[in-house]
């Protein structure tokens, strides 16, 4: 297996290739199927490097080439294939492959088509040098790969000026938490001479945490997850980023990139094990992510809008996760996630494909008859995000929980409240989007159709693994046997060490459950009673709302917020260091001593009278001065 | 001739210095205030004389003729400028009907 | 085989060139440009990458006064002749779609810049050096002067002045040190051997870094650049910034540091903090510019500041950024301006307030750029991340927060190019940018090329890296050497 | 000696020539006699350097004279190559000009060959008298008759001050001999004071010569107002002359006293570089300009001797020839374009490049070379200038220098900027044969100086 | 000695006399009398030839030129307007200013020797004529250059051009 490692991520970097030749010239079908084929072939590398690692427990380490190499820093482009990487290759192989297959029916009209399957394949091959880096670097150029290519798909449809700017913002924002990551990986070199997991992790594991700056180290990578992951106060740029089509969201702002971050941290969680601090914040950052974004949930009517702030909560709470130690539950948490996430958003897809691009909720209504697999699937998935068992987000999530509890117990109800938030604003869109009666035009309305198979496959196999998909983390408090935290412990095996086993009393335990399912399925039932019974439409954009609502409508004003804030007074700044820093005071300055030597120019010249008088007079003062000077100079000499 | 020489014995070498300095002042003087080229010339000519006097005094202090050979070398380079300056001052009277050095100012800046 | 041949085919080529008509001339420039990176290729084969000089020549010149034409090649130097022989065949290519008027004298300039340029990479002379670099600045005056746009008079001349005035402080300070050299030579390795006290190598610190600061130019005395970046004809911008503004950086390297490290070592800090504010300050206001020139040119002064800071911070990462990033920028840059001239020849504005929406018109004219874009803003896998990372790490190792400070380029650097990106090729085409057509024949040619040396180079620096490494260590170990044992004193 | 000989009978021969009215044959003799004259000045090449004075130590006829005159030679034959035609314009008496041409050359081989007081009183002298004259020949011309005025003026009153001098320095030492006063300075522990006053009343008339601030106002006047051909001698070959005079002067006497008159030499630079090169900021006359830039230049050769050193003399050399040929390229230029446009100022200049490339492009040479642009000859001056002014003195000096240096550019690419980037509708410029060989060839020596200096560097 | 004085006091009365003259003529006529003074003490310190040959170059030749040109151009003319008050205050300022400082520097208020007549025959034509005609002969034959160039200037500035009447 070794020897192909390397292929996992040639493969669609192939396709890329292949595509972006021939995007014009290839038929849809030829790039569809090449595109498919491709990630899919990828997908069963991955699931024998998996097998591969699973039987002997050895991570694949392979390297290509080297990238570079200066005085003692050397880059290697090497491969490291271990458990944590594994499942993330089956992740995004494997969703991605679904995602692609998808994107063929969804994506069929689009003229784009090639450009949307070669970007899409890049994406692939980005995500896979992400997870697959066998050091930082190889890491960081996943990591900024994605974001080009999140940058790339968000502007697809490049002739709305919105959607462009949507794509500079997620780039930017992105760059900002690279740039935290890019001074980390600066630092993670100053302290252990080295930038490879390998020598890094056995270097800090040997440490005291006071012996290098941990703190600061985990700080700047949290700043690159951050930014990655959508959390605070980066997170504007992924609901923004829904402008892209929509198995894109599903893809990259949904299953994996904005994952990476999660990634991240789990990978090094040695490094954050050394430094509780930064966990605090982790765990906080998250915990308040989940709880704002939640919020913003609530009351968001375009379909994909609350999916993508779901994301950002979800994400929050894979945060929380890690902050409080349980790398394992938000990994877990990144896998099911993946599934029901995707399917979320492919079902969404495939509502907006089924209404003619409409993605406003309050235009939708009574799909559940027309889309009968969307339903189904799309009502897995909102289980399966509530975290009602025994779908794939309860166990996961439940695990988060159980550990926030062990840390705090003000951590685990406010994430339990945002659980229940989860389950209503989750419950609503369904509830907005499926029940009731059509409320688009007619013209929608007699178009209306379930998607073709090509789109509803992916979905169903997402449904069964949303479904399934948690029973490999059975906590053993329900009987189960955890399979993948035994299959990642060698992992984070440094990191438990340090931190101690931690436990809770089973009982304790299932009252935590039952408090989180029964917290679910009331905000399951308020959203019932309020969308479905009372058929509560939200207002349309011109109309009042109540003040917290509108709050929560209008995003907390953030995006407002960080307009004023930072957008405006740096282009206020641009323009004032231009005008008047630059053109006036420096280019001025210059400009003056070439102004002033002309003036001087002007007046020197006037000394030249014409008149013989004047310029004997002025001989005669020089001669006085000359003498005056030298007969004083040479007494000093004297 | 020998008496009177003798009684010039006793004049330090200084006073001749002095006396040619203020000549050689005032001549400067007349250049800076006159307009007329042709006194302007005079003047310098009355430098011209105060270093041809400084010259015959060092020359006898030092017992040295060639002080005095110099002289007449200044006396033929006198004849020489005077010669050319007057036609000069001919050629430009002839012009302009003037010689007052500050109408020839068109030359400035 | 010695680098005389190197330096004397371009003065052969532009007298050369003078004797073709318009078209011809054209086409023998761009033949003996090719010529000479074919030779400069060959200097590559056989150079061994050590830290030695190599193809060496050593003639009298001025005996008397201890000039010879002393020049030879190593590591640092091939890099910068690979960066101005591969650069001039591809500027000499963007100008196929130009008639300029009297075309032979104009590339006749652009290779007798050539040959200054080169003397300047590969001088071991100091009087050598200094007459290469204004050898260089001559041409390209008249290069700007003759052909650029409304106001290239004043501008130009503004240009010429101020990078002259500097170019006579640097005089002033070989003068200085060739006085100072026992033997009275300016031989290089002269200069080198000789201690002076920390108080006269500030003096020659600053003769030399006034030179080098305008020429790159550092924060602030970079004022110059803007207005002749957008004023130069295209071709004339792509020699400046592509490889002229490298005469600065290459001058901090072989000629500043090693020459004065007491000095530098007094003024390192505010060396350091120049070029960062250089960065920011210059990111900054790119922001906010409408023309594509002169927000390229801006960008132009953030990287650069990038590339000072951090050969100021003077360690084999910075340093070898630097040399990298030089050859990066040389090659984004020429991108980045032949994509302006593209599209102000074709549309006659350069307003980006203007434009929108050509990707749609011109997805290949799209693609290239955005990769130029890509490079330009350090992407992973182009070649401008390869420096960037370096020049920052190594700024990192002297500075840890300046080197977060100078880390905002890379998001500021998004900020611009995205933005300018934007509002040229996405949005809607309005009726100007309709009539935009995709780039064809030696557009193609130039703009692919670029392409895959920002990709190539991206993922596989190592080579190139390579080439200057060992000069480069050896460099920084001399100059560290004797910054310590002076320190001791 | 023998040149000096053979250039003091050629202007009679020429006056003889007028008289049987051989205009025809006045140049070639003029030019031939030249040539013979500078051979037989080479032709007393030696090295080493073995030559005494001669003549009771009247002369003493070295390499350094045998260089300068040979310079000032050359500068000569080419400005008089430029006359063809020139003088026929002015009057009817060509042999004149051309005979009191060579005897002003007569007094400029004296003066840098004297070994004697008297005799650079008298080289001075023929040289100053001679170029009253020549400044007022057009003696219709308004212009030309006022800067003869104030020439002869201003002259004969610099001219007292230089005899004060020599007289105080005689009156101190006791000889006009080079020699002696030098032994003076060496040998007698306590100077008298009247031989500083001396010192700087010689400074103060060779200043005037040379047109150093602040005894320059003559400059400009005297250049704008005189026919451009005596203009050009006068900036080229007269001011070599100065220097070489001067140079020869301080080396040779003073040296040992140089604690006393650099300080003041130091700041007459200063001045000379500032007021030159600022004034000539604003001219719109490129005559009056190449006045004020003569002024500037002046102001670097003092570099030389306020740096006295053994490398003096060279730095004057190479950089009086440096300039000489540039400012006689830039005069001969403006004659053919002032035969065109009837004015000397810089928008006569507009659009030369297209009116005539040739003449374009030696002039754009000759104002490089005089700006000190690598790859002429007048950067190897100020190289030179530099080298010896940092040698003897903290870098401030310089520092100065290169301000000023910067400053020239400006008005030296004014004329580049009017021919190249600016058009005129104006018709062609001819060049006469002639010019085409008097300008190519020193735009030849400008370029070959720049690049390889090494024939000129080490002359003397 | 004080005869010297006395002299002296004569010189340097009527050079006054001759820039203060408000006629150009009556200024000749002064310095024809300052002239004489310097003859006298030329004879005072024993130079007679020097004293013969100022008398008649000077005041023969040279101030009879003088006299001639203004009686040749200024006949008919009123007096030459006369410049400033101001300006002339300027200018007796800045020249006693300047004697004042010449003066300084000779640093006279020092006491010297006398001028002692070491040579009694130093002044004679036959010891003078020794010397121009040994040592100074070459200047003295190249001054012939200087009146020869002056002479041809003279004639050729002088003369009316024969085109200039059109």
């Amino acid at each position: 297996m070794d020897k192909y490692i390397w292929l996992i991520p040639l493969l669609p970097l192939a396709g890329f290739i292949i595509n972006g030749i021939g995007r014009n010239s290839l038929s849809k079908n030829t790039i569809g199927f090449i595109a498919s084929l491709l990630v899919f072939a990828s997908f069963a590398l991955s699931v024998g490097a998996f097998l591969q690692i699973k039987s002997t427990g050895l991570p694949i380490n392979v390297t290509v080439f080297d990238w570079f190499a200066v005085d003692n820093f050397k880059v290697p482009f090497s491969f490291l294939v271990d458990q944590l990487s594994s499942i993330m290759l089956l992740i995004i192989t494997g969703v991605g492959f679904l995602i692609h297959l998808y994107s063929i029916g969804y994506m069929h009209d689009d003229n784009g088509f090639g450009k949307f399957f070669a970007y899409l394949n890049l994406f692939v091959f980005f995500m896979l040098l992400l997870v697959m880096g066998s050091n930082y670097l190889i890491m960081f150029i996943g990591w900024e790969g994605v974001g080009l290519c999140s940058y790339l798909l968000i502007g697809f449809w490049y002739t709305n000026p919105s959607y462009a700017d949507a794509a500079k913002k997620a780039f930017v924002m992105n760059r900002i938490g690279d740039l935290g990551f890019l001074i980390g990986i600066f630092l993670i070199f100053t302290y252990f001479g080295s930038i490879t997991y390998a020598d890094v992790f056995s270097k800090a594991a040997g440490m005291h945490s006071k012996d290098a700056p941990f703190v600061l180290i985990t700080l700047m990578l949290f700043v690159g997850a951050v930014g990655k992951s959508a959390q605070l106060p980066l997170f504007t740029w992924l609901p923004d980023a829904m402008a892209g089509p929509t198995p894109v969201s599903a893809l990259i702002h949904a299953a994996t990139m904005v994952t990476a971050g999660i990634y991240m941290i789990a990978r090094s969680n040695i490094l954050f094990t050394m430094a509780p601090d930064t966990m605090e914040v982790i765990a906080i950052v998250g915990l308040v992510t989940a709880t704002f974004a939640a919020l913003i949930a609530l009351t968001q009517t375009d379909i994909k809008k609350v999916l993508a702030y779901s994301t950002v909560s979800q994400l929050g709470y894979m945060f929380l996760g890690l902050g409080v130690g349980a790398y394992t539950g938000a990994f877990f948490h990144v896998l099911t996630h993946a599934f029901f996430k995707a399917l979320l958003f492919l079902g969404a897809g495939s509502v907006i494909h089924a209404v003619s691009g409409e993605q406003d909720m309050r235009n939708m209504g009574g799909l559940k008859g027309k889309l009968p697999i969307t339903f189904i699937t799309m009502l897995v998935g909102t289980i399966a995000i509530s975290g009602i068992p025994p779908f794939a987000g309860f166990f996961s999530k439940d695990e988060i929980l159980a550990h926030a509890f062990m840390h705090s117990t003000t951590f685990y109800v406010v994430g339990v409240i945002t659980a229940m938030f989860t389950s209503f604003y989750m419950f609503r869109m369904l509830y907005l989007t499926f029940y009731g009666k059509f409320r688009g035009t007619t013209e929608q309305e007699h178009h209306l159709h379930e998607s073709p198979s090509n789109m509803t496959i992916p979905l169903i196999i997402l449904a069964i693994l949303s479904a399934v998909g948690g029973f490999i983390g059975v906590p053993e408090s329900l009987g189960g046997h955890h399979e993948l935290e035994h299959f990642l412990a060698p992992v984070f095996e440094r990191s438990t060490k340090i931190m101690g086993e931690q436990t809770l009393p089973k009982n304790t335990e299932w009252v935590l459950m039952a408090v989180s399912v029964l917290g679910a399925i009331a905000a399951l039932g308020y959203a019932y009673s309020k969308y479905v019974k009372k058929a509560d439409i939200p207002v349309a954009e011109t109309e009042e709302r109540p003040a917290l609502v509108s709050l929560s409508y209008h995003k907390f004003y953030i995006d407002e917020l960080y307009d004023t804030l930072i957008r405006k007074p740096l282009d206020a700044l641009s323009v004032f260091l231009y005008k008047v820093v630059d053109l006036l005071g420096i280019d001025d300055f210059i400009n003056g001593l070439g102004k002033g030597t002309i003036e001087a120019s002007k007046g020197l010249r006037l000394l030249q009278t014409g008149n013989v008088g004047s310029y004997i007079f002025m001989m005669i003062i020089g001669i006085i001065a000359i003498l005056v000077y030298s007969f004083i100079s040479i007494h000093n000499i004297k | 001739m020998q008496s009177l020489t003798n009684t010039m014995q006793a004049v330090p070498l200084n006073n001749y210095i002095l006396l040619s300095a203020i000549i050689f002042s005032i001549g400067v003087i007349g250049v800076l205030i006159r307009r007329n080229a042709i006194v302007i010339f005079m003047s310098v000519e009355l430098m011209l004389n105060a270093v041809n006097l400084l010259l015959a005094a060092f020359s006898v202090y030092r017992g040295d003729a060639t002080g005095q050979v110099f002289v007449f070398f200044i006396m033929a380079l006198a004849a020489a400028e005077v010669a050319i300056g007057l036609a000069i001052i001919v050629m430009i009277y002839r012009n302009t009907n003037s010689i007052d050095i500050n109408v020839l100012n068109r030359l400035k800046w | 085989m010695t680098v005389s041949i190197l330096l004397f085919l371009p003065v052969v080529a532009a007298l050369a060139v003078l004797l073709f008509k318009n078209e011809a001339a054209k086409h023998a420039a761009l033949f003996f440009a090719v010529v000479e990176f074919a030779i400069a290729l060959i200097f590559l084969g056989r150079f061994v990458p050590d830290a030695s000089t190599q193809f060496g020549v050593d003639l009298p010149w001025i005996p008397v006064l201890g000039v010879y034409f002393n020049a030879g090649i190593d590591g640092i130097s091939m890099v910068m002749v690979l960066l101005t022989t591969l650069l001039v065949p591809l500027i000499i290519l963007t100008t196929y779609q130009h008639q300029y008027k009297n075309a032979p004298v104009f590339y006749a300039l652009i290779l007798f810049m050539q040959a200054g340029l080169l003397v300047v990479f590969t001088a071991l002379d100091g009087f050598l050096f200094y007459v290469g670099w204004e050898a260089a600045l001559i041409p390209i005056y008249f290069i700007c002067a003759l052909w650029g746009g409304e106001n290239r008079i004043r501008i130009t001349l503004k240009f010429f002045i101020y990078t002259f005035a500097g170019s006579l402080f640097m005089l002033v300070g070989i003068i200085y040190l060739y006085l100072q050299t026992p033997a009275k030579t300016y031989d290089l390795h002269e200069f080198y051997s000789l201690s002076l006290d920390a108080h006269h190598q500030s003096f020659v610190f600053w003769a030399f870094f006034l030179a080098f600061a305008i020429k790159m130019p550092v924060f602030p005395f970079h004022t110059w650049q803007p207005d002749t970046y957008t004023e130069a004809p295209s071709a004339g911008t792509m020699m400046l910034s592509g490889i002229m503004l490298k005469m600065g950086i290459y001058g901090v390297i072989r000629w500043l540091i090693p020459n004065a490290p007491l000095g530098f070592l007094n003024w390192q800090a505010l060396a350091i903090i120049l070029s960062i504010i250089g960065i920011v300050y210059a990111s900054i206001i790119a922001f906010k510019q409408t023309d594509g020139k002169r927000l390229v040119a801006y960008s132009s002064i953030a990287h650069v500041g990038l590339i000072a800071a951090g050969i100021f911070s003077w360690n084999s990462l910075g340093l070898q950024g630097a040399m990298i990033q030089m050859l990066s920028h040389g090659i984004n840059i020429v991108g980045m301006f032949f994509i302006w001239d593209i599209i102000s020849r074709r549309l006659n504005t350069r307003d980006i307030s203007q434009l929108g929406g050509i990707a749609k018109v011109a997805p290949q004219f799209a693609i290239v750029f955005l990769i130029i874009v890509l490079g330009t803003v350090a992407l992973p896998l182009t070649n401008g991340f390869i420096g960037e990372f370096l020049l920052l790490n190594g700024i990192f190792h002297a500075q840890i927060w300046l080197s977060a400070i100078a880390g905002l380029t890379i998001i500021f650097g998004a900020v611009y190019m995205l933005r300018m990106y934007k509002n040229v090729m996405q949005g809607e085409t309005n009726a100007l940018t309709l009539t935009f057509t995709d780039i064809h024949g030696s557009e193609k040619l130039v703009l692919g090329i670029i392409c895959i040396l920002i990709i190539g180079i991206g993922v596989y620096p190592q080579p190139i890296l390579h080439i200057s490494a060992a000069a480069v260590d050896n460099l920084v170990r001399s100059v560290t050497i004797k910054i310590i044992t002076a320190g001791k004193y | 000696m023998n040149t000096l000989i053979l250039i003091s009978i050629i202007p009679i021969v020429l006056l003889y020539l007028g008289l049987y009215k051989a205009k025809k044959a006045l140049l070639p003799v003029s030019i031939i006699g030249l040539i013979v004259a500078l051979g037989l000045a080479v032709a007393q090449w030696t090295t080493p350097d073995t030559a005494q004075p001669t003549f009771h130590g009247m002369l003493l006829f070295n390499n350094f004279s045998i260089a300068f005159s040979a310079i000032t030679i050359c500068s000569t034959i080419l400005i008089l190559l430029l006359s063809k035609g020139y003088f026929e314009s002015i009057s009817n008496h060509i042999a004149e000009y051309y005979a009191i041409i060579l005897f002003s050359l007569a007094g400029i081989v004296v003066m840098v060959s004297y070994y004697n007081l008297t005799m650079l009183f008298i080289g001075i002298e023929i040289m100053s008298v001679s170029l009253y004259i020549l400044a007022g020949i057009k003696k219709n011309d308004f212009a030309s008759n006022e800067a003869a005025l104030k020439y002869f003026l201003m002259g004969a009153f610099s001219t007292g001050f230089l005899l004060f001098g020599i007289t105080l320095i005689y009156g101190a030492s006791g000889s006009f001999n080079l020699e002696a006063i030098r032994n003076y300075a060496v040998t007698t522990p306590h100077l008298d004071p009247i031989f500083y006053t001396g010192i700087v009343l010689i400074i103060v008339g060779l200043c005037f010569k040379v047109g150093a601030a602040p005894f320059h106002f003559w400059t400009p006047d005297v250049y704008e107002g005189s026919p451009t051909l005596i203009t050009a001698f006068m900036s080229t070959v007269v001011k070599t002359a100065g220097f070489a005079a001067f140079l020869r002067l301080f080396s040779a006497c003073f040296s040992t006293v140089s604690d006393f008159w650099a300080p003041a030499l130091v700041i007459i630079a200063i001045i000379t570089l500032f007021i030159g090169n600022i004034t000539a900021l604003y001219q719109q006359s490129f005559k009056r300009m190449l006045a004020y830039s003569s002024i500037s230049h002046a102001g670097y050769l003092l570099f030389a001797i306020v740096a006295l050193g053994a490398g003096s003399a060279n730095s004057i050399l190479v950089y009086a020839t440096a300039y000489s040929i540039a400012s006689i390229i830039a005069f001969g230029a403006l004659i053919l374009v002032k035969q065109h446009s009837d004015s000397d100022s810089f928008e006569s200049f507009n659009g030369l490049s297209a009116r005539n490339p040739f003449l374009a492009l030696v002039l754009t040479i000759a104002m490089l070379s005089l700006a000190g642009i690598p790859l002429t000859a007048g950067f190897i001056g100020k190289f030179y200038m530099f080298s010896g002014a940092l040698t003897h003195y903290q870098g401030w000096l310089v520092i100065i220098a290169v301000i000023n240096a910067i400053i020239s550019i400006f008005y030296y690419f004014r004329v580049i900027i009017a021919m190249y980037f600016h058009t005129a509708e104006r018709t062609e410029v001819v060049v006469p044969a002639y010019y085409k060989f008097v300008l190519g060839f020193s735009a030849l020596v400008t370029i070959i100086i720049g690049i390889y200096p090494a024939f000129i560097s080490k002359l003397i | 000695m004080n005869t010297f004085y006395f002299i002296a006091f004569l010189s340097i009365f009527f050079s006054i006399l001759v820039i203060s003259a408000k006629s150009p003529v009556h200024s000749i006529l002064y310095l024809i009398l300052t002239f004489f003074t310097f003859t006298i003490h030329y004879i005072l310190l024993n130079a007679q030839f020097l004293a013969i040959v100022n008398f008649i170059v000077y005041m023969g030749a040279i101030l009879v030129l003088f006299l001639y040109t203004l009686m040749l151009i200024n006949l008919n003319k009123e007096a030459e307007p006369v410049k400033s008050n101001l300006v002339k205050l300027a200018a007796v300022i800045g020249g006693g200013c300047f004697l004042i400082t010449i003066v300084a520097s000779l640093k006279l208020l020092n006491v010297s020797p006398g001028v002692s007549l070491q040579n009694p025959g130093l002044g004679l034509v036959k010891n003078l004529g020794k010397v121009l005609f040994n040592e100074f002969l070459l200047p003295f034959e190249v001054s012939s250059i200087l009146l020869l160039s002056a002479m041809v200037g003279a004639v050729l500035l002088a003369t009316k051009e024969p085109k200039s009447a059109a």
